[in-house]
């Protein structure tokens, strides 16, 4: 990277390590009403922190082995949006147990029809008295059936264009009409939900910012992201990181395959160039400079990457690496070891992640925009190039559901 | 003369019906075991002397190959059972019969020499734990490779002297219940441990002339044409479905989705050609009377390897250009891209196969008996 | 019954001798046109109505195959002449008889209608300009294409009536000739302005109902794979050559090479499988009175627009394994190079074709006459 | 960038500005004498600039439209080598020359056998008398043929493992015995030449540093780069950058075909990415610190981008991409903007380079080390994976060559 963090006796370094001495085993609500868990927010759920403060707060955490307490969709969205626009009154209500993680959050955005061009929700929701009656479906919804509370935007006027009539609500995931289905993945496993609302009523005064002005501040959201130092790995920050692959074929007598040699050198090539835009970027938010275009090829060139990996683990392991992992029974977690064994050292390719993460890796270039998508926004958005014009810019939703022609 | 493709076409259509719960279960649905045996498509290699089909290899690959379309599964246990009949020629006749000569009857197991076998009178003990014992539990006679005083072969064991272990947790192909299998010290009678190497085959067909490792290896690369098939047909189902709620647009209507399906058509449909232009050949070879040679073996290998490579494009192309449909656990876009991860794992169609014939190629000498 | 692949290697062989010249000339060398000439393959498609060979396809296919394989620019030549020789099933028979009788006539030009014709008494006057008149200098009749007074079709002038304009320049198939020629209010007769899509085919011949543009686009395509062909054969022979002065190891020893060869023969032999079933089906189809529909044209172009793409691989490939060999400009692997790319940038087989091909997979309708 | 060049009244830049008011239009040997042509060397024939300073220099020259006199392989290997190894004389025969570009210099160092295993080489070079008499052939020497003096390595001792008996000349190209052949290459032009010495008398006074020692004089030489600002195109420094592809095909409208557009992101993303390797490797240089991985990456990653780059121009471009540059007669340069005009406005596709541009491209990841030796340096440089072991490391060069087993 190209800064340095501050010394050791800086004194940001020494408040926290005040704090620390006399609270030993902090909790999520004492970590954040020390402003610990959001520091770039305002006093008095943060500290104001610039980058830097940030990362001298992780590495104090971190030395002391103190996790932070995990809510991401309530600190990554939900707060900051009510920060912005919510009232008086919901910020007391909710930030708090949001930041403390007592209360879980999740985001209800993304709809079967409206993915890549979000403002396409179709999700109604009627003033009834003094509530919004809210009909529709949402989907990608991570965890939505542990939490308590979800932001959830809806079409509050169909007559406008479709940027125009949406509005931003905080909504208790336990009224009734909310049914939520956890999507089974690829992997076995679930990440996601559905969830579908019939007829549910949600409190008027649940209504964040201006009544139809939901989309700004939703856009509002995406600005305000916490600096971490953290490499993460190459399962949208999970899993193992391609140096670690590399590492562990290395450790284990390297490989004699020629095509699985190149990919090795593709592999590690790919983590050095990420890890030179992700400290780009990092150097770039502790200067406050806007990010360059290197931000939107990050996760074009990182969902690759994920892939390469797990298929680099994949092809390195051989047959055995059509096995999952054990569920019980008499299968030996250690056998997965027998086939790399036959040509280097006895020893074992490591990481619980490669069963799953092959699988899971299929999803990278899906979730979050596929490929397609990803390149027609470096294409359009980046360099300029002209895009097919949508129509229904400027109709109204209604209308343009009618015609319902090409994009 | 049975008509093959109409047989597996009856069959196919039982094996769609159950793929779900194969995958749940984590081996054959009953009712798709009865189908398969209905058609006959479990012993396509048991000679006529022996009242089998003897099927040719180029219909024998369409037929996995149309069962991997409707189940990668089902098309996969096809393939272990007919290869492993193929075995039949290297029995003593008697035994052969005994084994094969009921039309209902089924064969599997597995080549590797992982048993150790001991001469006793009149035959040998064998102890031995094999892998990937594909549709074994399904089966009334099971062969499992042994070796040791002297004696190097594929021994038949019945049902009875075998043990199965849970193993079989896996990303794909789940429906084929390719558990381990294992043999604790079990007498086989001398008649019952066949030695292709030694012998020679012990009845006079066609198929026994054909090379036994490339019949597998091509059988496995039929039932991945048949998952990658599957996919493309499935992500033109679900591309001009009527518009998904809300959205305006369908998945056909997309020029990437167009241009990267038509090039998957391209790279699918010229790898089956391939495959299915060797195996012709090489059983024209056999048919009259010639040698299947290094040469064609390798060229049948080397197809082989590309169509299952091919497959696994079609599916990752299938399961992408699908977008959020994909990832639901019951796709049929899912189901097929983890099948055909796995079939590219079997050491029979692996990428580093590459290597070896690219040697064959150059004019290199190699193992023979590699390939 | 001429042996066809005999009479294309006697052509191959001189073809391969003046390779380099026709190169560096940038047209066909003399004796090269005059092997192709006794070969009979600059005109396999002339009915045997008008005394022609009436070659079928697949085998006419072949031929420009083995004779790229030799030299790309020579088997282009025999692609573009023999095509063009397809029109004379569209001109009036005393003309067609005049123009392709002569076995040693050949013909060549291009479709585009870019001449303009004005009617006059007896026939038409016709000014225009053509791009990539492949061997036009050497031909005795020159087509042009028109458009003018309500005539839309194929225009035939003689030598005498054209001027040849030194355009052709290029990376790669320098030794075709592919020049631009002009005519300049020149007079065509009624009987010489030919409209195929008026008219119809005017003699009985199956290859009458053979669509032409496929024909033009496959033969693209086995041009293209005779130059990936020549690529691997290259490669083969420069890798296995005694260790080069000072080096302790040939490029066929590394496995990096080795495995390379493969995927690039994989590849290549696949599509070109691909392109041969089609071919035959739609063949069959047109010899048995049927119709070559469609699908079946969408096929063939798809496989045609493949076996460019996997040419043009198989001499990346090559010439990349050759290391510094390959850039002298007279290695053969240069050469291909240079030959492979050219071919994919005709538009018969160009990679936007996906797109179009896709809709077809996906059952949209599209414009039939695109492909 | 990471830095920031000096302000525009720092002393090095008002220094640059008064010798360039004095000398408007300086020649060649003015520059050199100045300290301009390589002001990282020592005095008296540079400044013992440092990076900053360079680039100061740069600046300034640049601004004032001042070209540097062009001797690459002089002022980039023969130079420095004088420098560390040569005699007082050689010093004062051969430096100024060379900086004025007075007097040109070719590198003779590649043999047809000796080209990834440099120290393999076979050249001989046998005293006789107060001469040097040398046979071999060497290949790859860019520029031989206009050169007038040439660096080169040939084995003095036969008897001694390959990296040991080899010596470092100066080679006059003028003298008897040495023949030229240039190569010509798949773009019709040549750049490469091949060098044969037969029974070459080099005088025994231009032999540089000790007898037997040039294998380290020829590794000292790589050390000592001179920095520089300028992007460079993608053939080798040479030719168009990757933007300005890009930058022309939106200028003319941009691209329909769905697959072109797909290649379009990736080809700009691969400008971002080396762009930032290039710039991270100049913050190295300026702050002294050893350059990390991306060095070794950059290579294999640029020659990728080089041919991506020219296979998209010739895929834009369409069937006219056949033909090459115009040498003379009817042909019509403008042309070549038709096929494009169909599908965007009526303008071109510029730069000269494409024509030739794509048959070079095809030479980048040969020269210098092919695609698979690259990714081995990877392999096993960076990443420690094992290699093959070279037995011929401790035989003597001449016991290797008669076994002429494998590596």
């Amino acid at each position: 990277m190209d800064f340095q963090l501050p010394a050791d006796d800086d004194p940001r370094r020494l408040a926290v390590r005040a704090w620390l001495a006399s609270h030993p085993n902090p909790t999520g609500r004492e970590l954040a009403e020390a402003g610990y868990v959001a520091p770039h927010w305002p006093a008095p759920w943060g500290l104001d922190a610039d980058p830097i403060h940030q990362l001298v707060i992780d590495d104090e955490l971190a030395r002391a082995g103190v996790q932070l307490p995990m809510n991401p969709m309530g600190t990554g969205w939900g707060g900051p949006t009510i920060l912005v626009g919510g009232t008086q009154a919901q910020k007391d209500r909710y930030l708090w147990p949001m930041l403390a993680a007592e209360e879980i959050w999740c985001q209800l955005f993304s709809e079967p029809g409206a993915g890549s061009d979000l403002a396409n929700l179709g999700t109604r929701a009627v003033l009834d008295g003094d509530e919004f009656v809210v009909n529709g479906q949402k989907i990608w919804t991570t965890s939505a059936e542990h939490a308590d509370f979800g932001i959830l935007i809806a079409r509050t006027d169909p007559t406008v264009p479709k940027h125009k009539g949406i509005s931003y609500f905080v909504c208790p995931m336990d009224l009734p009409g909310i049914e939520v289905r956890p999507i089974v993945e690829i992997t076995g496993g679930n990440h996601f939900c559905e969830v579908f609302f019939t007829d549910v009523r949600i409190p008027a005064d649940l209504l964040v910012g201006t009544l139809h002005d939901g989309w700004r501040l939703a856009k509002v959201t995406l600005g305000n992201e916490r600096v971490s130092l953290s490499t993460g790995g190459v399962l949208w920050g999970n899993g193992p990181t391609g140096l670690e692959l590399v590492e562990q074929l290395r450790d284990r007598g390297g490989l004699t395959d020629p095509l699985l040699r190149q990919d090795v050198a593709r592999v590690y090539s790919e983590h050095v160039v990420l890890d030179l835009i992700r400290m780009r970027m990092l150097t770039a938010a502790l200067k406050r400079q806007e990010p360059g275009p290197e931000a939107s090829i990050r996760k074009l060139l990182a969902d690759e990457h994920g892939q390469h990996v797990m298929q680099l683990a994949r092809a390195a392991i051989g047959a055995e690496a059509m096995l999952t992992a054990p569920d019980g029974l008499d299968y030996d977690a250690h056998r997965d070891g027998r086939v790399l064994a036959e040509q280097g050292p006895a020893d074992d390719l490591h990481h619980p992640s490669w069963y799953h993460g092959f699988m899971f890796s299929q999803a990278l270039t899906i979730g979050g925009g596929t490929f397609a998508v990803q390149r027609n926004i470096i294409g359009e958005r980046v360099l300029g190039l002209p895009r097919d014009e949508d129509a229904t810019v400027r109709m109204s939703w209604a209308e343009a559901q009618r015609i319902g022609g090409p994009r | 003369m049975t008509d093959w493709m109409a047989a597996a076409d009856v069959a196919a259509a039982v094996a769609a019906e159950h793929a779900r719960e194969g995958d749940e279960q984590r081996r054959l649905p009953a009712p798709v075991g009865e189908a398969l045996k209905d058609a006959g498509v479990l012993r396509m290699c048991v000679p006529e002397a022996y009242g089998g089909p003897q099927v040719d290899p180029p219909t024998m690959l369409r037929v996995i190959e149309r069962i991997a379309r409707a189940d990668g599964a089902a098309g996969w246990c096809t393939m272990i059972a007919s290869t492993t009949s193929l075995l039949s020629h290297y029995v003593e006749p008697h035994r052969a019969r005994e084994i094969w000569s009921d039309p209902r009857h089924v064969t599997g197991g597995v080549f590797a020499r992982n048993g150790i076998a001991t001469k006793v009178d009149g035959g040998y003990r064998v102890t031995g734990r094999w892998l990937w014992g594909s549709g074994t539990q399904h089966c009334d006679w099971i062969t499992g490779g042994a070796a040791g005083d002297g004696y190097n072969g594929s021994m038949w064991f019945t049902p009875d002297q075998v043990t199965f272990h849970d193993t079989w947790h896996t990303s794909g192909l789940r429906g084929t219940g390719s558990l381990e299998y294992s043999v604790d010290d079990a007498f086989v009678p001398d008649d019952l441990a066949s030695q292709p190497q030694v012998t020679g085959a012990l009845v006079d067909s066609p198929l026994g002339a054909f090379p036994d490792m490339t019949l597998l290896a091509i059988g496995v690369a039929a039932a991945g044409l048949g998952i990658g098939r599957h996919a493309l047909d499935a992500i033109v189902e679900l591309g001009t479905e009527k518009k998904p709620q809300f959205s305006q647009r369908t998945i056909s209507q997309s020029g990437v989705a167009q241009a990267e399906l038509a090039k998957a058509e391209a790279a699918l449909r010229s790898a089956r050609a391939f495959l299915f232009d060797e195996v012709a050949q090489a059983w024209d070879t056999a048919v009259a009377g010639g040698k299947v040679d290094v040469a064609s073996r390798g060229q049948m290998r080397l197809a082989g390897a590309h169509a299952a490579e091919a497959a696994v494009k079609a599916a990752d192309t299938a399961y992408t250009l699908g977008g959020g449909s994909s990832i639901f656990e019951h796709s049929p876009l899912q189901r097929c891209l983890r099948d055909a991860h796995v079939v590219t794992q079997h050491i029979m169609v692996a990428p580093r196969l590459y290597e070896t014939l690219g040697k064959l190629h150059f004019g290199i000498d190699i193992d023979a008996s590699m390939i």
